[in-house]
């Protein structure tokens, strides 16, 4: 590289990779390094260790519940994909009934408030669940869901619509030729898609894929509710947040570094594949769909809402459940708006905020993440490149750290400013921020650069090109990148519980709360609340996608 | 040995009819080649016999057997993409090699072959990179390099020279030429270059609009025009109207007499005459025995390489354009200079008035 | 003026005593409620600017663990509280705390209810005990503690419990403990004596069971933040839970108080019929690390 | 007005040394032509002076002026895209008014150029469809649409006529010039025709392998190419070898004397000739007063439309192609059959030895 007279450095992208990078130091890597820095610190004096990291990797419990980790992670992802692979593309190249309805339902199982998803299954698959009994009754003796299969089943179906909405959408975005192409070379469809559409979309794939082994590794409530004796890092890390003890959470955050180290490892390896490769189109000549007949017809819709409705099982179970009598804690067996009675005064507020609070941090998020999103995928400077590497952090780095954190830093000094509402819309925004852009990404990577170019050749100053032509081409990977985004904000727990006051509670923190008390039909009416809310909204985003779909291609 | 057979085929995008009434009949190893303006029809042609779309009506015959019940996968026709379609994740080697895997053929074999076709196609030291470090003409002869490689009974062509020189396309061609005897593969060619069709094809299918206006052999295209729009695409004629009074007919500028040539027509028809049979002089003189003169004023002269291309308008506001070999009494003309155009009177056709009016003599 | 109150307690105290305290003292109250770790990780976190003024019924060893936290403060009615339940300046008792098995006898089969503490250690009853893990909730920690008071010497006790420990399934949270019981998940659960009342008092069907070795009744804890931007009216609010109208309240809802002159919930059987191990909450913050440790070794053995 | 300077200019793709030290000079208005095999750097150039990349070394001025360090989009540079770049998500109607609407003309006005500029290109009746509704050819021309239309300072178009047919080609070919002169823009065309370039251009600039090996008027490349590649690219020709001994100098397989021509001259030269300088007569007559006459056996004749290409080769193996108007004397002769290739004198040229040595005489 020669050497370039500054002038050229200081045209829009660039700035916006300077600005996008000063809001990661401030709102990532300040709060992330106060608290990340106790892994060198011993628990007891005070001073400088390697202690920590020399216990996690020799101690046997440590080392089996990385190993547990490991596996359910990885088997959870696998399952995951399974599920999601076929019905992205089962939705994507066929017609199938009740497409939007479909998206719906795999959108709405992402809506899993904690714990209270967990126990439905216990309801159903326990010792005593109504499956069991069920089977039990006619003399078949299936196995429990506790251990590990229950864990990795439950992350198959909780994490695979990640993997179908991202390889959805990418699916779409496959020029046709190419698929025309294979099968002209002799591929029968199923070659054709492995060969061919599967490695095209395999950005995307891979992409879901790492969202949901991030979040298989990171998950806490299903290994705590249904390990039963099978420990991961994160039931270790976090009884060791929650530990009454107080003190240096050390080990926690030691714990905490190692997964993330796991997470970041699979990121690095996914990011250097895909360096290699780039998979642009022009968009001009999209798949069309194919009307399947027979016994293949009703085979595919079986599975595609065979999918979401198994999927959707646990909330079915929790509904159910908000309409059961209770007597305090206890069910009574009868129907009725007991529950409801009891949220009546508390839902509104946290409903609100949970609402206000995810839904200013999406705007922030769909915003940026499109920016970002262009530095990454067409800028290929040393600077788009530590963006990219950031935007994995936030996926990766616990909700208490990132709280305590945030509260450490911004709670004092010049930062102080903050009130409690804003704290939160902005841990909310950085944390799913990753959503938004590896969505948006992976959209914009399966556009030619050269629309782009065509816009500014014409005159259009980058950002308008930005506005005019490539924002419409990755609508379809802003949409599902926001989805995810808000979903997942609004069902932020563990953050929220370190930062949230009267005020400002969430329904989560709710939900928790009445878990914790051990109010189940509170948790499920909440529940319940939030996720009609929910859906009302998702169900409006998919049909206005789906027309605007049709519209332009 | 595969003959292909089209009988009565339509296709409809939503309301734009692309293909009317297409029946199409091809022995086995013959070359067929598709030739018309943009827009008229010819990829989806091609599109519907590599079976990527259905048919609204009609029927597709290879070897004697229907093929539109097959899925793509099982009809054996080589394709070569408009748009190339190259795998944009496969290596150059990889895509060529991707139809060979899909048969079977052993590594060995398809290292041989894989690399044989390379250097017809001129890419052998691009064997390792990836389609997006190929320019676009190099792409172009990957998707070509893929579709032969194969083998295919029937092989469809689009454009797949398109992006290349000339000195390219000719190599190419008579390298395709060559690999399609020695095959006997039927094929199907699509091209926009008139030159090309008439050099390589065993038959040229002029299409229109969805309609095949004419097919036959390339003499038979360029010497007997079916039609008028036959005629003006293929040899990029001159038209000349000509005036009727009862029995007897003239050239409108130029006062030739065609009552002989017209004698059993009735009804409008106008002259036809190709550029490179005219020849042009300088000045004004209409005496020409038993031959074609019309007088005109010179608009441009231009030189295209070997020849030099003369364009001038008639009294009656005609358009005419000769090519002929460069004459610096010509090219030294200022425009406006009177000249006449000559012919001899057996290069003249005739056709009904209208703009695809049909041969009348 | 307002009072800033963290608390792990139960909602139904929430509902009962904050209105009372605002009508009494005119000042109002914001709670935040969470579990006791989550509160505990707050409070170090804002350790440079504290937002709260009272930390509300935990266990009292939390707060003796983080003396820098909170500051030491005596209310006013201190000298009435029962015999044993004040136990550090830092903090003041809020209820006692009794520790109990819950049963859920049709998930038993042919089994006998277990009475004590040494039945919990008969393998008959293998993977059929929900506990929580002894280092991560406060309550299981007592129970630890309590079996290794309720026997001869450390030794004995650590004996029977290693035992016990062979036979539980851990739960990550103790709430859920008498909940599985309850939804018949699992039989018996070790858990306080008035998480257990609700179920029973909701129709559920399960019984509470105190062993006969003796059990632990320990106080939990409310304490006033270090630095609290508004101590006077945390102090208030100590008093106020003090007084012998909290206390009343506390009862109903099916605690122990700590007062001795009010009385149990007579749907409890009384104090005095408990078999109490005096347990010893001083001894136990002091061992804490130790024990901990200890027990984290043996789940590596056992589990 | 805008001339444009491009000075020592060098473009790497990673090892790939795409453009190595182009020296462009092109006055303003002036319509200059980039010709050259697949893979020469066309694309690579155009994309450099638009802005999308930024070259290894050298500058680009417009209009005296360094753009080097403007934004590609306030360079006023139009493009014409190889692969077309139409948007996918608008109109034809919406891609042709883009870069008018980014210039703020008003609305009534933007309607009547998109109009205006569609009638051009022959797609009025488009207006509304959407990109995935056309085909190659009219995706095309949406694109030389959409960067006319705006009447940049310099024109860039990558071949912008390749998938066209001849016919629309040759209409279109005229419109650009037209409204490139009318207009002044400076343009600079890709083509990989030849017979475009000479016919379009007021320079040909010919590269290959990245560096340029000519750049001249039309004629001069035609007449007097500055190597052997450009001859070879631009006129198809027939090179032969030539034998020295001593001063004398003489065609290896023909005998005829050259050392006249060969004069001061020294080191391996080879002669060419184009092949319409070539004539063909049946049998073998060496004799040809002062003239050129090689002897060689018949392979082909093809048939091109207008002209028919004889192939033969020379007793010393060399091939020889002449393209003559159809003689009956030829087509109807047998393949082995013996000829004469026959030419003045005047139109051989000479090179050094090699495959791009310099032209000696
Ligand atoms: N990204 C890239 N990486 C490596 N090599 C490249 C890349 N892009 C182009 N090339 C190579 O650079 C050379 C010049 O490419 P360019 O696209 O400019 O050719 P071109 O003259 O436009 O050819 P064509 O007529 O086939 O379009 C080619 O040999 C091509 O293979
Ligand atoms: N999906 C579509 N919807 C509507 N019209 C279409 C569609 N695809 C093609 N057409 C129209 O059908 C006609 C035939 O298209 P086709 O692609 O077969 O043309 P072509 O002969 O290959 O032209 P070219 O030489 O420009 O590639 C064109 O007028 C085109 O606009
Ligand atoms: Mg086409
Ligand atoms: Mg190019």
């Amino acid at each position: 590289m020669t050497a370039r007279p500054l002038r050229s450095r200081l045209d829009f992208w660039t700035v916006v990779t300077g600005l996008v990078l000063v809001l990661l130091a401030i709102l990532l890597i300040l709060p992330i390094l106060r608290v990340l820095m106790l892994s060198f610190v011993d628990a007891d004096t005070g001073g400088f260790t390697f202690g920590n990291y020399v216990e996690a990797f020799t101690r046997n419990y440590y080392l089996n519940g990385f190993k547990n980790t490991l596996f359910v992670g990885v088997m959870g992802t696998l399952g995951a994909s399974l599920l999601g692979i076929p019905l992205a593309f089962f939705t994507a190249r066929f017609h199938v009934r009740g497409r939007t309805w479909i998206s719906t339902l795999a959108i709405l199982v992402l809506v899993a408030p904690p714990f209270i998803g967990a126990y439905a299954w216990i309801m159903m698959l326990g010792s005593n669940g109504f499956i069991t009994n069920f089977f039990e009754a006619l003399g078949i003796s299936i196995p429990t869901i506790y251990g590990a299969h229950g864990i990795i089943l439950v992350f198959t179906l909780k994490f695979f619509p990640f993997v179908f909405l991202m390889t959805q959408t990418a699916l779409n975005a496959v020029s046709k030729s190419f698929e025309d192409a294979a099968e002209n070379l002799g591929c029968t469809p199923w070659q054709r898609f492995r060969k061919i559409t599967l490695p095209l979309v395999f950005p995307a794939i891979s992409t879901g894929a790492i969202i949901c082994f991030v979040l298989s590794i990171a998950d806490f409530g299903t290994p705590a509710i249904l390990g039963r004796g099978f420990r991961t890092l994160s039931t270790i890390a976090y009884a060791a947040y929650r530990s009454e003890l107080g003190g240096l959470p050390t080990m926690a955050v030691t714990i905490s570094i190692i997964m993330m180290a796991i997470s970041m490892l699979a990121l690095v390896a996914q990011r250097r594949i895909l360096a290699r490769r780039r998979y642009a189109s022009s968009l001009t000549n999209l798949p069309v769909k194919v009307r399947l007949t027979g016994w293949r017809n009703v085979a595919m819709h079986l599975f595609c809402h065979g999918v979401v409705l198994i999927a959707m099982l646990p909330t079915i179970v929790v509904v159910y459940t908000s309409f059961l009598d209770t007597n305090g804690p206890v069910f009574t067996g009868g129907f009725g708006l007991e529950s409801y009675r009891r949220i009546l005064d508390d839902a509104p507020t946290a409903i609100a905020n949970s609402f206000l609070f995810a839904f200013a941090a999406v705007v922030l998020i769909t915003a940026v993440s499109a920016l970002v999103s262009y530095v990454i995928v067409r800028r290929e400077t040393a600077a788009a490149g530590s963006i990219d590497f950031l935007m994995m952090v936030p996926y990766l780095v616990p909700g208490v750290v990132m709280a305590i954190g945030f509260v450490t830093t911004f709670r004092s000094g010049s930062f102080n400013l903050i009130g409690t509402a804003g704290l939160l819309i902005l841990i909310y925004f950085i944390r799913r921020l990753p959503y938004g852009v590896r969505s948006t990404t992976s959209s914009l990577r399966q556009i030619k650069p050269s629309l782009e170019e065509a816009a500014v050749n014409l005159g259009a100053p980058p950002l308008k090109a930005f506005l005019k032509v490539t924002i419409p081409l990755i609508v379809p990977g802003l949409v599902v990148g926001s989805l995810m985004s808000f979903i997942t904000a609004i069902n932020e727990l563990s953050s929220t519980l370190i930062i949230y006051d009267s005020g400002t509670i969430t329904m989560p923190v709710r939900i928790y709360l009445a878990v914790l008390d051990g109010e189940f039909g509170i948790a499920a009416a909440l529940s319940t609340v939030l996720l009609l809310c929910t859906g009302v909204c998702v169900y409006a985003v998919f049909r206005f996608a789906d027309n605007r779909d049709s519209a332009f291609v | 040995m595969s003959s292909v057979e089209i009988t009565a085929l339509r296709k409809l995008y939503g309301d734009v009819v692309a293909l009317s009434d297409i029946n199409i009949s091809i022995p086995s190893g013959s070359f067929y080649t598709l030739l018309g303006p943009s827009g008229c029809g010819k990829t989806t042609l091609l599109r519907t016999i590599a079976g990527f779309h259905r048919q609204d009506a009609g029927s597709i015959e290879v070897a004697g057997s229907p093929i539109e019940d097959l899925p793509a996968y099982r009809r054996d026709v080589g394709m070569v993409f408009q748009d190339y379609a190259i795998f944009p994740h496969l290596s150059v080697r990889d895509n060529v090699a991707f139809g060979l895997r899909q048969r079977k053929v052993a590594s060995a074999e398809i290292a041989r072959r894989v690399e044989a076709v390379l250097k017809t196609v001129q890419l052998s030291q691009f064997i390792d990179r990836m389609p997006h470090e190929l320019s676009g003409g190099q792409q172009q002869r990957v998707g070509l390099a893929r579709a032969i490689v194969i083998e295919p009974k029937v092989l469809l062509m689009d454009e797949p020279l398109s992006n290349l020189d000339a000195k390219l396309r000719v190599d190419l061609r008579a390298e395709l030429r060559r690999i399609q005897r020695e095959l006997g593969i039927t094929t199907i060619y699509v091209t926009h270059d008139q030159e090309e069709a008439l050099a390589m094809s065993d038959t040229v299918c002029v299409m229109h609009g969805g309609v095949i206006q004419q097919a036959s052999s390339p003499l038979e295209i360029y010497m007997e025009p079916a039609n008028r729009f036959v005629a003006s695409f293929v040899g990029a004629n001159n038209f000349l109207a000509v005036t009727r009074t009862g029995a007897s007919a003239a050239l409108a500028s130029g006062g030739v007499d065609l009552s002989g040539e017209l004698a059993g027509t009735s009804g409008d028809v106008v002259a036809a005459v190709r550029p490179e049979a005219l020849r042009v002089t300088a000045g004004r003189d209409e005496a020409d025995a038993g031959g074609l003169a019309v007088p005109a004023r010179l608009r441009e002269v231009s030189f295209v390489g070997r020849e030099m291309e003369v364009f001038g308008t008639t009294e009656g506001g005609e358009e005419l354009k000769a090519v002929a070999r460069p004459d610096p009494a010509i090219v030294d003309l200022h425009p406006g200079s009177e000249v006449t155009f000559r012919a001899p009177r057996s290069d003249l056709l005739f056709f009904e008035a209208g703009a695809s009016g049909r041969r009348v003599a | 003026e307002t009072v800033t109150v963290y608390t792990a307690v139960p909602e139904n105290f929430i509902d009962a005593l904050v209105p009372m305290f605002e009508e009494t003292t005119g000042n109002d109250v914001e709670i935040i409620k969470a579990g006791s770790g989550e509160l505990l990780n707050r409070l170090t976190a804002e350790a440079g600017s504290p937002q709260a003024d009272v930390l509300w019924s935990v266990d009292g060893t939390v707060i003796d663990f983080n003396p820098d936290l909170f500051e030491a403060y005596e209310a006013a009615g201190s000298d009435a509280l029962a015999d044993g339940m004040r136990q550090s300046d830092l903090w003041t008792p809020f209820t006692a705390v009794v520790m109990a098995f819950i049963v859920n006898p049709d998930q038993l089969g042919d089994l006998p209810v277990p009475d004590s503490w040494a039945a919990l250690a008969d393998p008959q009853y293998d993977d059929m005990i929900s506990s929580a893990r002894a280092d991560a909730s406060g309550s299981a920690y007592i129970q630890f503690a309590t079996v290794l008071q309720a026997f001869g010497s450390e030794e004995e006790g650590l004996e029977i419990y290693r035992d016990m420990l062979g036979n539980f399934v851990l739960s990550e949270s103790s709430g859920a403990v008498p909940r599985f019981v309850n939804d018949g998940e699992l039989a018996i659960g070790v858990t306080l004596e008035d998480a257990a009342l609700r179920y029973v008092e909701g129709g559920g069907p399960v019984e509470i069971v105190y062993p006969s070795e003796g059990t632990a009744i320990a106080p939990d804890a409310m304490a006033l933040v270090a630095g609290a931007p508004n101590a006077d009216g945390g102090k208030a609010f100590i008093d106020f839970m003090l007084s012998a109208e909290a206390q009343q309240v506390v009862a109903e809802q099916g605690r122990r108080p700590v007062r001795s002159d009010v009385e149990s919930n007579p749907a409890l059987v009384p104090l005095a019929e408990v078999n109490s191990v005096g347990y010893d909450a001083a001894w136990a913050a002091d061992n804490r690390e130790r024990l901990v440790e200890m027990w984290s070794d043996m789940v590596l053995d056992v589990q």
